[in-house]
């Protein structure tokens, strides 16, 4: 069978070392190079979705299973099923548009910017792609460099401060990670996750499974990220360029979510669920997610911190979607409590992919406002309704998506979420419900009044011109797709529904 | 076991078996030669060998020989067939290492010598082979004579080496250091040596052995003390802490490409000398071996922590790295205390991949002090911008140092780290995890240099292709490794029980 | 050769040498001193290794063979010691180990 | 299942023609502003033309007939595991009837704000067809609400209603210009948007447990009797799952339609654009909240038993009554005609909900469907005598330029307020057309409440808690009611004479004229309509007039819960016994007695220019000007929610921020520091100690920066009045609270990063030094480890462990 997934792992690696070659003289080349590969892997990527649609999303699709160390018996491990495909597509679609328009905008230095990118989106898919431990874990460390470099080289004025951060925090994640990695190892004899899922490894000695846990959970935990693991975020995303932010925003974060369900939930079921209910801690940093980054996105003056912090509190209802899960684990065998975990775990993956698409968006607003006026500063705008109605335009259905408005790509996570949570634990409900009336206040207060309406500044911004043809053909995409998804969310829906079914019901 | 039957060895045989050794010496006498020729015609027509590169070319030539001769004798093994001498896949695995690390020096200091002291090239290429040689024996070796013979060869050969520089302050100063600390510890190491002998009545490793195992309650009082020396010499010649303060003085006075010769070529055949000496001679079921592993273990927590945490202070890469090897010193000693066949495979898969990175660090180093001059890391700022493929080069070995996955560090640490909790040594683990974290801060001090801050001058610094060549080597060899880690797994697993079992 | 000496004797007095070359190499100043102080150890070895084997296994060669390999290491020690004291002496214009002192830290 | 084509599948379009509309308009059409509003309206107009054939058809079907409704074109829409959510059509009695309501008055405004939108003045000019186009969206949620098939879409359309309200409000005027109560209207768009958000997510998280619960939200499921009662039954946070349900559901219901805790964004709304506020109070979203009430009303009467009841009044119901008696309190003091009729609103929602929450579900919706029209007519008439002021206005002031102008005419011209009904009067003559109209919808807006309060005559089933039938007088909630019936026809008198009687007050209204025919033909439309409509709901037994026609709204309505054929059944069953009769005569008499007090107040003898309003003379003579104070500033409601609420959630938010990151230089925030704080440790400890010790100082400063500024407060607040001072307290507390817990996370969590850092540096301090470049040092250290190994180890062969 044609290995489909391994051809669109390594496109993007083909166009990094071709572009490698490339004399850096030669800006255009290297620009179409590197836009027409993300392209290919984009194509690649929708069918690869349609066809694990087509085949059913529940199982694994594709799969590609080849010795890699035998000596540890890992293997390069590739398969992917309807949480998995789409990740990808989101993974690639956001790659394509951030070079396409970083064609226009990054002038510096365009040649290792370009190949960075390439590898980054090989390492992201491979996270998304892989089924074995040890890769995970390799793909996963390798993305960290390319995004350092790129928020350390083409950053903002404090990206040495942010570069380090970022990295000294990812990288004490994934040596956490790798000790339970390799804990798991020993324990069940393989890497690979589906066999390790089986496995239950550390099944009965809670102390070690506890702590295996708790590595990954951590790992993840700081990736996603979760309060208080975030700090590194707000200064990565307002350093890094634009294009980075989004997929920082827009996927790496998304990796840790990812692993969340992918890794944690189906190997450490019963301490997932311990630490669910018995020991509430989970929900609560779930919780603290939501309404502290809400809270503290509220007190933001800097577009780019504001938005980073809105995803803080996003993806605090992915951790709650997994808890809802989680928490029914055991409990599965009546339809409505399997049905209330499914739609926790829907409800999570939308939220990763509405997510990724809408704070791409927003990021891509912000960094297109940012290249013409050089200030994030909410403060020194106003009446921008007038200057720039396309922006406008855009910018308020994105918003508007962001705060979960019903008939938007947000709003789905937010209501699976809760429909997961609201009957096993009423009271994180309630709480977390909060979140969603700051993030509101904060899109509508902050951004589009400070943004948009009010007094025009005439002689600071007369000048400024609305969205020119490449921002639109950016921006554009992630629109039409959040308000089709918004009003017809089953494609997506389906595709986690089942992929979601399966995982909750092969769980021991 | 192509061609021996029979218990003994014809003499031919023994020779071919000590084929490397001799290649070694014979080119280096050939240098040797050639440059007193060579000097006598000069002085009759006196022509200028400025810019002659024939040392380098000849003892390339020895390396890739006696590298040839080594692989040519991979498969046999001769243990208990020979006295003092074994030839087992374990020693060859090392010396293939070993010398493969020099032929890279060698390469990589071409320029650095012809630039300092162009008439006297020849001797240092052949100074450089005769270090090669002990190296050679000392993987080899089962009986402390050979042992301590080798020992002070390579002592001594590194000092002068160290020294090189005569008319140089900081690489006399160095050598003077250098050679008290190393000949006074390796005194008391020949010290406990003797007691050794005098105790065992032998100084072949396997009767040592054999008679521990019979009277070993009897001489363990007298005997600690003895073995306490000889762990001493032993650290000291890996760079052990707190024997290891030789190693910055030395890296830093040194010429560079010494230096680097410093940071693999000791280690590795100090690693090999203690693995065969302590698991031959105190095997594990000895209470003995209990005392040295708990001082082994011990040695290696501090060798690590200390390491990485000074490291953390220096501001000139040389130094930066004669910690950053110290460190992994420590890393390593975690194997031999595993002291179980997975333990000597994870001891020479590290050595292999340590190998490589540090080579491909040293090769980028002394690329760019040929250029600039300096070892200062707040020099190395932008050099992303005037070097692409040299920092890049410089970037992949840093994050192998530090042990980032797809590049070889992280073959090496992994496998290493597996071995110890499959051995129980979890607490190992831990504190290997915070030395990786801490790690990570001083390799992110270099990296931050060369791309995150602005360069002060812009013009482009060139590589020559000598350089360029050790450094692709080495940086192909980290890749490779870490992306392919299989055979050389392979090769190292079959490789390591051999000489504990036989 | 048996005159009544018992080899603990030999031993101490190897031991002492040694003692006493640890404190010239630890507390003399003067680079040739102490590199003779080295010497001392040595020969402190060299006691050892030939007491125990007149007492031990005087049929055997190994000790002696070991005494002899140890001589030419000393002595090639000493070459390389004196000819670096020789450029130390050139290049920092001192023998006083307490001046050499410029790589620290 | 086999398709086969039903006219009421119609239904499914009528929603999309609007949003079509709006699309176009939005992505193409928005240069032309011709284009644009003519395509909202065609758009309207299918719309309408497809729910007359629906509700005609509705009608005649015997659709709801004993309850059944109709329901139809299933898309697969939403899984969940194993189950699934379709989307489609659902028409009953009740949908039906909003079918016919909503389109036409959508359209009557589209058409009446062309006129009303003045076309080419300048600062209107980029927003035009964007107004348009919102407008058009927006009536196509509410046409959502109408006819989609379950909750979820229901929710959606509701939500989008809500969006439109904010951008309709928000954007439409982007100078801040303080209307009576200082706010301007874009954040009377955010205040709206929040509330009803609030209630938004009360609805969500009902939602999300009936779909949990049942499985799914599709009316048919969770509205079957099993279900129900099932949810009844099945305990849940202390009470019945279905009482939960009904308690969140009913939460979003009240800040919708402006119930009383949530009541607070809806007269601010007045600063918005006549037209909208026509839209919002009485065509769609206000009115969408007491829809939700009518639609999920099985949910409710299930949960009925469970709710807790206040005075043995249900809790609905409770909050019905007060919420009316309050608004139209506030309602009389109202100087605005906007702000009155926009008081009047609430209290009339608060019929809608109250009736409702005793079961008079026919009742409920005819009052619901009534007011639509009325309020409708009587915006629409506001406007229109707005824009007759503001144009009378501008023939003085080039009247006075004329002639030299006197002190009067620079008071106008300092405050003048078109909506301010002091300035009017004497309009009778002079705005003959809209005089009428607002007679109508006056008299309409006045008779309203005996709808709902005739409901005690009419039904034997009063819902008492656990009683079936209790005697009304002993309920505060009718007299609550029968009061607020007064009340609405007292200021509804009260503004028809300030308006229309009496010689004009000022020189604007003096030269007022009629407003064009584009906005008094609607007025016309909506007049004949309402006096047409109301004759389908009079109860049976109204005085004189009951049972003149057959009530058949009731039976048409009341089908859909059963209520149709007991009510024929009494028909038959003839009259009534006295002690009904009373509350409906109560009703009216203190309806007439409000008309009456009005007239005596201010039709007797019509205000003079310049003279205070009477009410507010009458009050203070009264010595009860605190009253009328307190009413005018609506009882204080709103300011002790920004007070608390906002305030206090933005310094809250002030606070966490400055622990997680602290915006100022050098004041890093506590997490941030902590991670900097170890992160540093390991990378530069040099500098980190003069760092931590930077950002301690810099903490303590913040600190007493802090508490200064909360001291002086204190101190600048002490001497405002009693309400206030408690007020700010609260503000103060909690200002205090943040900070305290602010600094003690400074402090403490400083102390550990303080503790890393220093323990670290020291441990490099101490190994540093040893490499002093001296050999014999080095060699001294080896030799003494030496000894202290072979010392230790002789120790371990002595204890010869």
């Amino acid at each position: 069978m044609f290995p489909i997934l391994s051809v669109t792992l390594f496109v993007p690696l083909a166009g990094a070392l071709l572009i490698m070659v490339i004399p850096s003289e030669d800006v255009k080349t290297i620009r179409r190079v590197g836009v027409a590969f993300a392209f290919a892997t984009l194509v690649l990527a929708a069918i690869i979705w349609i066809g694990v649609m087509q085949w059913g999303a529940g199982e694994m699709r594709y799969e590609e299973n080849y010795p890699w160390i035998p000596a540890f018996n890992i293997h390069f491990h590739l398969g992917v099923d309807g949480l998995s495909a789409p990740m990808v597509f989101l993974t690639t679609l956001l790659t394509t548009l951030s070079l396409f328009y970083s064609a226009r905008t990054i002038e510096e230095r365009v040649k290792e910017y370009y190949w960075l990118f390439l590898v980054m989106e090989t390492s992201l898919l491979g996270a998304f792609l892989s089924l074995d431990l040890v890769m995970f874990y390799v793909f996963w460390e390798i993305q960290l460099l390319p995004m350092f470099l790129l928020i350390g080289v083409w950053g903002g004025e404090k990206r040495l401060y942010a570069a380090r951060k970022f990295f000294i925090y990812a990288m004490v994640g994934s040596v956490v990670m790798l000790l339970a990695i390799i804990g798991v190892y020993l324990q069940t004899g393989t890497f690979n996750i589906i066999e390790a899922a089986a496995a239950q490894p550390f099944y009965g000695n809670f102390t070690w499974a506890g702590i295996a846990f708790w590595a990954f959970f951590v790992a993840f935990a700081i990736r996603t990220p979760s309060v208080p693991f975030h700090t590194w975020l707000p200064d990565a995303h307002t350093e890094a360029p634009t294009a980075g932010s989004v997929i920082l925003s827009g996927v790496l974060l998304q990796v840790g979510a990812y692993g969340l369900i992918r890794v944690a939930l189906p190997l450490f079921p019963e301490q997932f669920q311990y630490f669910v209910w018995d020991a509430p801690v989970i929900p609560v940093i779930g919780v603290a997610s939501i309404v502290y980054g809400a809270m503290v996105c509220m007190a933001q003056w800097d577009l780019k911190r504001l938005i980073a912090y809105s995803s803080v509190a996003h993806l605090g209802y992915v951790t709650l979607g997994v808890c809802a899960a989680a928490g029914s684990f055991g409990l599965l065998d009546t339809p409505m409590n399997l049905n209330a975990a499914v739609s926790g775990l829907n409800g999570a993956a939308f939220q990763m992919f509405s997510h990724g698409v809408i704070t791409g968006g927003l990021f891509f607003l912000a960094g297109m406002l940012y290249e013409r006026t050089q200030t994030r500063d909410l403060g020194d705008f106003g009446g921008l309704a007038r200057q720039i109605p396309h922006y406008y335009g855009i910018t308020l259905v994105i918003a508007f998506a962001a705060l979960g408005l019903p008939g938007l790509a947000g709003f789905w996570g937010e209501f699976f979420v809760f429909r997961g949570t609201v009957h096993a634990m009423p009271i994180v409900a309630f709480a977390g419900i909060l979140g969603i009336l700051f993030i509101a206040v904060c899109m509508l207060w902050k951004i589009l009044q400070h943004l948009f309406l009010g007094e025009l500044d005439e002689e600071k911004w007369s000048g400024l011109t609305d969205v020119a043809w490449w921002e639109k053909l950016t921006l554009w995409p992630l629109v039409l797709i959040i308000v089709f998804l918004g009003l017809y969310p089953a494609p997506l829906l389906d595709s986690f529904n089942a992929a979601m079914t399966t995982l909750l019901q092969t769980l021991p | 076991m192509i061609f021996f039957e029979g218990s003994t060895l014809t003499l031919a045989q023994t020779l071919w078996l000590l084929a490397p050794e001799i290649v070694l010496l014979a080119t280096g006498l050939l240098l040797l030669a050639l440059h007193a020729l060579r000097s006598r015609q000069e002085q009759e027509q006196d022509q200028d060998q400025e810019n002659e590169r024939w040392p380098v070319y000849v003892a390339l030539g020895g390396f890739v020989a006696a590298l040839g001769a080594a692989v040519s004798l991979w498969g046999c093994n001769t243990q208990g067939l020979l006295a003092a001498f074994s030839c087992d896949p374990f020693a060859l695995t090392s010396k293939i290492v070993a010398l493969g690390g020099m032929g890279i020096v060698a390469l990589m200091s071409d320029d650095y010598i012809r630039a300092r002291r162009p008439r006297r090239q020849a001797e240092f290429y052949a100074l450089l082979l005769f270090c090669s040689l002990p190296m050679c024996l000392m993987a080899s070796a089962t009986d402390l004579i050979l042992i301590f013979l080798a020992f002070e060869f390579l002592n001594i050969t590194s000092y002068i080496l160290t020294g090189y520089l005569r008319d140089d302050v900081r690489s006399v100063e160095a050598a003077i250091k250098y050679f008290l600390y190393g000949s006074t510890l390796s005194v008391v190491m020949l010290f406990g040596v003797s007691w050794f002998y005098g105790l065992t009545g032998a100084t072949d490793l396997r009767t040592i052995a054999a008679v521990l195992i019979d009277a070993e309650n009897v001489l363990r009082p007298t005997l600690l003390p003895a073995l306490i020396f000889v762990l001493v010499g032993l650290a000291y010649r890996v760079g052990a802490v707190p024997f290891h303060q030789w190693a910055p003085d030395a890296y830093e006075g040194a010429p560079t490409p010494v230096a680097a010769f410093l940071s693999v070529g000791p280690k590795v055949a100090g690693f090999t000398v203690i693995l065969r000496l302590l698991l031959t001679a105190l095997p594990v079921d000895l209470v003995l071996a209990l005392d040295w592993r708990t001082l082994l273990i011990a040695i290696s927590v501090l060798t690590m922590t200390l390491g990485n945490l000074v490291a953390l202070w220096q501001d000139n890469i040389k130094r930066l790295l004669a910690y950053a090897s110290i460190a992994q010193t420590g890393y390593i000693l975690i194997g031999v205390v595993i002291a179980s066949p997975r333990g000597v495979t994870a001891v020479l898969l590290y050595l292999i991949t340590y190998v490589a990175t540090n080579l491909g660090v040293f090769a980028a180093v002394i690329a760019f002090s040929n250029q600039t001059g300096s070892d200062e890391i707040e020099d190395y700022a932008g050099l992303g911008k005037r070097a692409p493929l040299l920092a890049m080069g410089l970037f992949i070995c840093l994050l192998s140092l530090v042990g980032i996955p797809l590049t070889a560090g992280f073959v090496g640490k992994g496998y290493l780290f597996l071995a110890a909790i499959e051995e129980g040594l979890l607490w190992m683990l831990v504190i290997g995890a915070v030395n990786h974290v801490i790690s990570l801060a001083y390799c992110w001090k270099v990296i931050r240099a060369m791309y995150l801050v602005p360069a002060q001058e812009e013009e482009p610094i060139s590589t020559s292709p000598m350089l360029a060549v050790s450094l692709g080597i080495t940086v192909a060899g980290v890749l490779f490794i870490g992306v392919f880690p299989g055979p050389f797994i392979a090769l190292v697993q079959a490789a390591a029980p051999l000489f504990l079992g036989g | 050769m048996i005159y009544g000496i018992p080899l603990e004797w030999y031993l101490i007095l190897a031991a002492v040498l040694f003692c006493i070359g640890i404190y010239g190499v630890l507390a003399r100043r003067n680079a040739v001193v102490t590199l003779m102080c080295i010497e001392l150890m040595l020969n402190a070895v060299n006691i050892n290794l030939l007491a125990f084997w007149r007492y031990l296994e005087p049929g055997g060669a190994l000790g002696q063979a070991f005494v002899v390999f140890v001589y030419v290491v000393t002595i090639a020690a000493a070459g390389v010691g004196l000819a670096l004291i020789v450029a130390l002496w050139r290049t920092h214009a001192t023998v006083n180990l307490e001046d050499v002192n410029r790589l620290a830290g | 299942m086999v398709f086969n084509f039903n006219l009421l599948d119609l239904a499914c379009f009528i929603p999309l023609f609007p949003l079509l509309a709006f699309v176009a308009v939005s992505l193409y059409a928005h240069r032309d502003r011709k284009l644009s509003h003519s395509l909202v309206i065609g758009g309207m107009l299918v719309a309408l033309l497809l729910a007359q054939i629906v509700f005609w058809r509705a009608v005649t079907l015997p659709v709801g007939g004993g309850g059944r409704a109709y329901e139809s074109v299933n898309v697969h829409w939403l899984v969940a595991g194993e189950e699934r959510l379709t989307l489609g059509v659902y028409v009953d009695p009740a949908a039906a009837v909003m079918l016919f309501i909503v389109p036409l008055l959508c359209l009557t405004i589209f058409i009446y704000s062309v006129g009303y939108m003045p076309f080419d003045a300048p600062q209107v000019d980029p927003r035009y067809s964007r107004f348009f186009a919102y407008l058009s969206l927006f009536a196509a949620g509410m046409l959502g609400i109408v006819v989609f098939n379950n909750l979820l879409a229901f929710f959606i359309s509701w939500e989008i209603m809500g969006t439109c309200a904010y951008l309709l409000l928000g954007s439409w005027r982007e100078k801040a210009c303080p209307g009576f109560d200082e706010i301007t209207p874009r954040e009377a768009g955010l205040k709206a948007f929040v509330v009803t958000k609030i209630g938004a997510l009360f609805f969500m998280l009902g939602l999300a447990l009936l779909y949990t619960e049942v499985g799914s939200l599709a009316y048919r499921d969770i509205f079957n009797p099993e279900t129900l009662k099932r949810l009844a039954s099945t305990p849940f946070l202390g009470t019945s799952t279905a009482t939960v349900i009904a308690l969140l559901l009913f939460g979003g219901a009240a800040a919708q339609s402006a119930q009383f805790p949530l009541h607070v964004w809806l007269p601010d709304t007045t600063e918005g654009p006549t037209p909208v506020l026509a839209m919002i109070h009485a065509a769609t979203m206000a009115s969408a909240g007491a829809f939700l009430v009518v639609r999920a009303y099985p949910l409710f009467q299930a949960a009925e038993v469970g709710v807790w009841a206040i005075g043995g009044v249900p809790f609905v119901a409770f909050v019905g009554a007060v919420t009316a008696l309050g608004a139209s309190l506030i309602a009389v003091v109202q100087h605005d005609v906007k702000g009155m009729f926009a008081c009047s609103t609430i209290s009339q929602l608060g019929y809608v909900i109250a009736a409702l929450g005793i079961g008079a579900y026919t009742a409920g919706v005819f009052h619901l469907v009534m007011h639509a029209f009325c309020k409708t007519l009587l915006f629409l008439g506001a406007g229109s005598v707005i824009r007759g002021m503001e144009r009378g206005r501008q023939q003085t002031h080039a009247y006075e330029f004329e002639e030299q102008e006197d002190a009067e005419g620079e008071r106008e011209e300092r405050s003048f307020d078109p909506r301010d009904m002091i300035d009017m009067g004497g309009l009778r003559w002079r705005m003959p057309r809209t005089f009428w109209a607002f007679l109508v919808g006056g008299a309409a807006l006045s008779i309203l409440p005996l709808i709902t309060i005739s409901f005690w005559s009419t039904s034997e089933r009063v819902q008492g808690v656990g009683v079936a039938s209790v005697n009304v007088l002993s309920r505060p909630d009718f007299w609550m009611l029968i009061v607020a019936a007064g009340l609405t026809a007292f200021y509804t008198a009260r503004q028809l004479f300030m308006i229309f009687a009496g010689p004009p007050r000022t020189g604007a209204a003096t030269h007022t004229r009629e407003s064009a025919p584009s906005l008094t033909r609607p007025l016309v439309i909506l007049a004949v309509f309402v006096v047409c409509l109301f004759w389908l709901g009079i109860p049976a037994d109204f005085p004189l007039i009951g049972g003149l026609i057959p009530n058949w709204f009731h039976d048409f309505v009341g089908s859909a819960i059963g209520a149709g054929a007991q009510s024929t059944a009494r028909l038959s069953g003839g009259g009534i016994a006295a002690h009904l009769q009373f509350p409906l005569m109560m009703g009216l008499a203190f309806a007439l007695g409000g008309l009456l007090v009005g007239w005596l107040v201010y039709g007797l003898k019509p205000m003079r220019a310049g003279e205070m309003d009477r009410l507010e003379a009458g009050m203070r003579k009264l010595h009860l000007g605190w009253l009328h104070t307190g009413l005018r500033k609506r009882l204080y409601i709103d300011w002790v929610y920004r007070k608390t609420f906002v305030d206090g959630s933005i310094w809250l938010a002030d606070a966490l921020d400055r622990f997680d990151c602290g915006r100022e230089e050098g004041a890093r925030g506590v997490l941030d520091g902590l991670v900097n704080g170890v992160g540093s440790a390991g990378m530069v400890l040099s500098d980190a100690v003069a760092w931590f010790d930077t950002r301690v100082l810099d903490a303590l400063v913040n600190r007493l920066a802090w508490v200064f500024g909360g001291l002086s407060n204190v101190a600048g607040w002490g001497d405002v009045h009693m309400m206030d001072a408690s007020v700010n307290w609260m503000g103060v507390a909690a200002r205090q609270v943040s900070t305290g817990l602010e600094f003690f996370d400074l402090r403490v969590i400083d102390g550990v990063v303080n503790g890393i850092g220093k323990t670290v540096r020291s441990l490099g301090g101490w190994i540093r030094p040893i490499q002093t470049g001296r050999v014999q040092r080095y060699l001294l250290i080896a030799v003494v480890t030496i000894l202290a190994l072979v010392l230790t180890f002789f120790m371990i062969l002595q204890l010869n462990i």
